[in-house]
């Protein structure tokens, strides 16, 4: 009952960033261009298609009716279409959309995984050897750009030890894909029984998985580190200490335990820096994904895209930001749910 | 006041030097961005002279030629010298990082002073807003902005800047709401200090030196963020090399001559790693707690 | 009688809004019509007389760091009346306030976060100074010296930063500012808790000298009955935001009237082990300020509380001569 | 060691490696902890009080902290020889120890029914444990049914006095007052019946009244527990309510140790005179207080001799040489000051 009115509240925190985030996107694609027609016909539209799309989405009018038209085309499914191809940018997106959302949930479980465990070995052995070791190790995660670890990936484990089959899209050309159910192949193809699907499109999406996790999984490890540490000097482990509990109970699970809150907290940001990494990640492995869908726009000057590409990412966020601040409930008693 | 006497009470500055000293780690960084600091700086005084060769000096004949005692790096598809192009890249990205983080500090510390400080509506209505630029991932905004605001690296700098300052806001303002519950602010307004006068004379002083170290954790971050853009099309254009942009030029050689987008990618990896390093030395050594 | 009080402060009203950290919290309190409200003081009244000192005493909750801050007008009273030498204060515009500023300091309790880390002491004494217009710089800088030089400190210290004190010599800065525009009314807020016991002497003993050399008058708020008890003339002992009883400091210590009072002073340890006994019962903790029990707040803790006690609120009555009391049953 | 004594430390001194130099915590304390006695420890912040809990304990970071030299006998064992295992097995049922804030020091994400069933637990695994300890790598013994630890649990609420345990089992720290946090505290440590419980500052993040209640539970405890006390203290008042015998510290040193009464009434060491003249109080308020001239000094730079002598008013020429030995001068009344 509590959860209820908690999540109620929540989602009545969200309804100003929802409409920040749609006046931003507004901002961006249709004031700070100079001349949004143009812009959005594409480079290669002539004068009339230019006053055409002008008039179909009123980017002619005063900016206040231009929002309110913007908002309420959003909201009937026109988000505007491709210059190039003609096709409608949130068909694309659909289209899309399930292969990043699934290079993006593997690469989380990859980086959570990875993240926590060496954050904690890191803190039960500070400034040894080991917690060195991992500390840098992470660094050289974060500290790399998108496209290096993309392509060393690709040259080590495709061009010289041939592991894996080479870079293209989710699934062979040779397999067919499983039956749309979530349009997470993985997932779908669990679902049906097919067992070709499901390993040959894992050994498609472990690669590029592999790529955004090492990115981002320090982001976790260092906070799982110093919220370890920071619970590690707190009164409750030597208490814990003095009762007598052996030390891996005491790092275990009364600091874990507390470690963990804060841990959350960093996984809506890990979450949009992996959308924003698969811009990158998705183009070199040629993952079809929304991405790359972006990538390509970028290239060929299809605004509309971009701008699509740029709130559904928002859109994203915003409902892990939700999924987070409810996981944060079950792990501290201390929330209130008045 | 000088700035090392804002980052430090005087006596700390001794001990603050010490444990940098101590930490190998901080040692490497300092030197990293140290090496980088003067690449960038010979490139602007000195330009092609300080270059082995001309990095825009076309020659097919020794096109992609590997790294060896002749060119370090090797050459490109081009048969331009990858170390030179490597160098005189070097002062666009620290221009870049500078003014980022330089105005994000500065944007940062007066909008977070004052909302932390004053709390209430306006400080409501910041919060709301840096809630709307944190919820979009930073490379797509800053795709986004940059695009709308067409191709050229001051448009990146200004895109990078839209989604960087949010961040700053956020850090200062939560060090002003920190600041603001020690009793000497307190005492300020028993003494009759004016609103103003506390944020002039307190609060930014005792905001300002976390936020300068945490931007120099930053700037290699900039870095990073500057060369995804020009890998994605947007920023440098043609033919002034920027690393980022070297590396998508040359990708398509992965295969054949990795050493075209590799070297210039884990130069830009190397340069991040130096100044997280020096950025995290630096903090550990300001934080009270590493002194016990 | 008038003339001889230099504050009046008279049916004291503070009250916060509670966790009101969002609109949305605005939205949510306009819905459910009440918001929550501490009742941080709640209809307090007092004087304090020329050259003396009152001391106010209470637990953790009873208001009165809340007190002293509204007398200062560092926050604005929710209603009631403060008046400073004749003037109600309450009702001065920022400008004037500041004006009068000069002659209210305050010490604060904790040496550590009451002196900005990164200024010189000498910004640090003379900013009350400053801030009240004065320009004559070497006029400020002899006043500096002179403040220090009152509370045991030299002039040199005066371009040195306050982490090159201790503690004690930190807390002396604290006075030395607070003395430097020459106020007439000082508030101590808990200026020896943070203190070891060897330097809360020296400390309160240089506060007592001071308050004879410059005529100051004092309103001393503690939880440390002791050191109310050494520093006071009178004192007054304060429970869930209101005065429960007031009398000269012997009076108080030796012959309680109220039972929270006499709870409060048996609670007291004493560093003599031939001094322990039984303690005056007290049942529970103090409750929150947020809901306050009906009739008399301390009702639900009380060993005489009868119904009556539920009900109505008993108001301050002089019971015996210059000895006020809210009590329907009181001691003695 | 007599039999009657429990913990004895002798000759302890430590150092922590600073920045700021060398901390010379603890020079050379002597100290004996007697079966069911309460040994009040008092001294003013920086003294090494708490140093010395949680060395008795085990509980001090190694590095930065460092013994140099010294002894801590419990059952015949010296502690400091001990491995981390060993001394692990010590802690909880052997020595045991409660802290100044009881929020922070229940972990905010269990139940207090949870925290205290650990304590439980580990005195019934070890007491199992012991008549067939080479089997003890077999597979664990199985936790009892949930109500037979409940009751245990219960129980031990019980014992410090708390009316309705059957829901405070159920709570999270966060959801109790204070004072219900300290006896919560209190009972955990308890609940693995430890012969030395060490209580670093209890009562003073708590208010008087309350204060006054913990105070009174613990002497009630005491006379039903097995347990002694080592009660860490500044409150010289605390000190007075509370203790049998009570050891007064001074920059790292014990510069004083008596039965409670005799402390109290005929302090012997100057630095214990000075500091009861100092204390505000009702006979005080006349004559004006004595304070002690100057400051505490730094554990850094330590004054060489006796580290009270640039602020003793006795103080003479050899006191500034000689670094004085805690001596018994009279039956149970040690004092370490150079004679007259």
């Amino acid at each position: 009952m509590g959860l209820v009115k908690y999540v109620g509240r929540r989602l009545l925190l969200l309804v100003p960033t929802l409409f920040g985030v749609l006046l931003m996107v507004f901002v961006v694609s249709r004031v700070l261009i100079p001349n949004p027609a143009r812009a959005w016909a594409g480079p290669r539209a002539d004068e009339e298609t230019v006053r055409k799309i002008g008039e179909r989405y009123h980017l002619y009018d005063p900016v206040h009716i231009q929002f309110w038209y913007y908002v309420t085309d959003l909201l009937r499914g026109d988000w505007g279409h491709s210059p190039s191809s003609g096709q409608p940018v949130l068909k694309m997106i659909k289209t899309f959309f399930p292969a990043t959302v699934e290079l993006a949930m593997a690469a989380m479980a990859i980086s959570i995984l990875i993240g926590v465990f060496l954050g904690v070995i890191s803190a039960a052995n500070q400034n040894k050897p080991i917690d060195h070791g991992s500390r840098i190790f992470a660094l050289f995660g974060v500290a790399s750009p998108p496209f290096l670890i993309a392509l060393l990936i690709q040259l080590i484990f495709f061009y010289h030890l041939q592991l894996f089959p080479e870079s293209g899209g989710r699934i062979s050309h040779t397999v067919l894909p499983p039956k749309y159910i979530t349009g997470l192949f993985l997932v779908d193809s669990l679902v049906t029984g097919n067992w070709t699907a499901f390993w040959n499109s894992l050994n498609h999406l472990i690669m590029p998985a592999i790529a955004l996790a090492l990115l981002y999984f320090g982001i976790a490890s260092r906070l799982t580190r110093a919220s370890m540490l920071e619970a590690m000097r707190m009164d409750y482990v030597r208490m814990a200490r003095a009762k007598g509990l052996p030390r891996r109970t005491v790092i275990y699970k009364h600091a874990l335990r507390n470690a963990l809150i804060p841990t959350t907290s960093v996984m809506t940001v890990m979450f949009a820096y992996m959308l924003g990494g698969s811009v990158v990640t998705e183009t070199i492995f040629s993952w079809p994904g929304v991405g790359r869908y972006a990538a390509t726009s970028i290239l060929n000057l299809e605004y509309p895209a971009v701008m699509g590409v740029t709130l559904i990412f928002a859109l994203s966020v915003i409902l892990v930001n939700l999924l987070a601040d409810i996981l944060y409930v079950f792990l501290d008693p201390r929330i209130t749910l008045r | 006041m000088s700035l090392l006497s804002i980052l430090f009470e005087r006596k700390e500055l001794y001990i603050t030097l010490r444990i940098l000293r101590r930490n190998p780690l901080s040692v490497i960084g300092s030197i990293i961005v140290a090496i980088f600091v003067i690449m960038a700086l010979a490139a602007v005084l000195v330009g092609d002279k300080v270059t082995p060769y001309n990095p825009y000096e076309i020659d097919l004949s020794r096109r992609l030629q590997p790294p060896s005692w002749t060119h370090l790096f090797g050459t490109d598809q081009l048969g331009r010298d990858v170390f030179s192009r490597v160098i005189i890249g070097a002062p666009i990205d620290l221009a870049i990082a500078l003014i980022v983080v330089g105005a994000s500090v500065v944007m940062g510390v007066a909008v977070g002073s004052i909302a932390g400080y004053y709390g209430g509506r306006f400080d409501e209505v910041l919060m709301r807003i840096t809630d709307v630029f944190l919820a979009f991932p930073i490379v797509m905004l800053a795709l986004a902005v940059s695009m709308a605001l067409g191709p050229g690296i001051f448009h990146v700098i200004e895109a990078l800047i839209v989604v960087w300052w949010p961040v700053y806001a956020r850090t200062a303002r939560a060090e002003a709401m920190a600041v603001k519950e020690n009793q000497y602010i307190e005492a300020a307004r028993a003494s009759g200090s004016s609103n103003f006068t506390i944020v002039r004379n307190h609060i930014v002083p005792n905001i300002i030196s976390p936020l300068l170290v945490y931007g120099t954790l930053d700037l290699g971050f900039v870095i990073l963020y500057a060369s995804v853009l020009s890998y994605l099309g947007l920023g440098a254009q043609p033919p002034q090399p920027e690393w980022g942009k070297m590396v998508f030029d040359g990708q398509i050689f992965l295969r054949s001559a990795w050493w075209v987008p590799i070297i210039p990618g884990l130069i830009i990896l190397i340069v991040v790693i130096g100044f997280s390093l020096f950025g995290d030395a630096l903090r550990d050594a300001l934080d009270p707690r590493m002194r016990k | 009688m008038e003339n001889r009080a230099i504050l009046n402060v008279d049916g004291l009203v503070k009250h916060f809004p509670v966790g009101r950290t969002s609109f949305l919290e605005d939205i949510s309190s306009l819905i459910r019509k009440s918001a929550r409200v501490v009742h941080a003081v709640d209809g307090v009244s007092f004087e304090l007389e020329k050259n003396e000192t009152l001391g106010l005493v209470g637990e953790s909750g009873c208001g009165k760091t809340t007190l002293a801050r509204t007398v200062l007008l560092l926050t604005r009273p929710t209603t009631g009346r403060i008046t400073f030498e004749g003037t109600d204060i309450t009702r001065l515009k920022d400008a004037d306030l500041k004006k009068i500023r000069n002659k209210m300091q305050i010490v604060f309790q904790d040496p550590f976060s009451s002196l900005d880390p990164r200024m010189r002491t000498k910004d640090i004494v003379t900013e009350p100074l400053v801030a009240s217009g004065v320009k004559d710089k070497n006029a400020i800088m002899k006043m500096a010296g002179e403040a220090l030089e009152s509370v045991g400190l030299k002039s040199e210290h005066l371009d040195r930063f306050p982490h090159e004190f201790s503690g004690g010599q930190r807390q002396r800065i604290g006075v030395a500012r607070a003395l430097v525009t020459k106020p007439r009314l000082m508030v101590l807020d808990e200026p020896t808790s943070s203190l070891d016991a060897s330097i809360q002497a020296q400390v309160l003993g240089l506060l007592r000298s001071l308050q004879n050399e410059f005529e100051l008058s004092y309103l001393l708020i503690s939880h440390n009955v002791n050191v109310v008890y050494y520093m006071s003339n009178r004192i007054a002992v304060m429970y869930l935001g209101k005065i429960v009883e007031s009398a000269d400091a012997d009076n108080i210590v030796n012959k309680p009237m109220h039972p929270y009072t006499a709870a409060l002073i048996s609670a007291v340890p004493r560093p003599n082990p031939k001094l322990r006994r039984e303690l005056v019962e007290i049942k529970g903790e103090v409750p929150s300020p947020i809901n306050p029990p009906s009739g008399c707040r301390y009702h639900p803790r009380c060993p005489r509380a009868t119904e009556k006690c539920a009900l109505e609120e008993p108001t301050l009555v002089e019971l015996e001569k210059n000895h006020f009391v809210a009590c329907y049953h009181p001691l003695g | 060691m007599s039999t009657d004594e429990l913990v004895k430390v002798e000759g302890l001194r430590l150092i922590f490696e600073t920045l700021y130099g060398t901390v010379k915590a603890l020079s050379g304390v002597d100290l004996t902890i007697k079966r069911r006695e309460v040994l009040g420890l008092v001294g003013e912040s920086g003294c090494g009080k708490t140093v010395l809990g949680l060395s008795i304990i085990g509980l001090l970071p190694i590095p930065p902290g460092k013994i140099l030299d010294g002894k801590i006998y419990y059952q015949g064992r010296n502690l400091l020889e001990l491995s981390d295992k060993d001394m692990e097995k010590v802690r909880g049922t052997g020595i045991t120890m409660i802290f100044q804030e009881p929020m922070t020091a229940l972990n905010p994400v269990f139940t207090v029914g949870d925290q205290i069933t650990e304590s439980i637990k580990v005195r019934s695994e070890r007491s199992s444990e012991r008549p067939h300890r080479e089997k003890a790598e077999k597979p664990r013994m199985r936790p009892r049914s949930k109500n037979s630890w409940s009751n245990e649990v219960i129980e031990a609420l019980k014992l410090v006095r708390i009316s309705d345990p059957q829901s405070i089992v159920r709570r999270y720290p966060h959801e109790l007052s204070g004072g219900m946090r300290q006896r919560v505290m209190t009972a955990m440590a308890l609940a693995a019946k430890p012969s030395l419980m060490i209580a670093d500052e209890p009562t003073t993040a708590v208010d008087v009244t309350t204060q006054a209640q913990v105070l009174k539970l613990m002497r009630e405890l005491m006379e039903e527990v097995n347990t002694s006390i080592l009660f860490i203290s500044h409150d010289f008042g605390v000190i007075a309510e509370i203790s049998d015998r009570v050891a007064v510290m001074y920059a790292g040193n014990i510069v004083e140790e008596a039965p409670v009464y005799e402390l109290f009434e005929s302090p012997l060491h100057p630095y214990t005179r000075a500091l009861l003249a100092s204390l505000p109080s009702v006979a005080s308020k006349k004559k004006g207080l004595e304070a002690i001239a100057g400051e505490v000094p730094s554990l850094v730079a330590l004054p060489p001799g006796c580290a009270f002598h640039p602020r003793c008013r006795r103080a003479k020429k050899e006191c500034s040489l000689v670094v004085p030995k805690l001596t018994e001068v009279s039956p149970n009344h040690k004092v370490a000051c150079l004679p007259d």
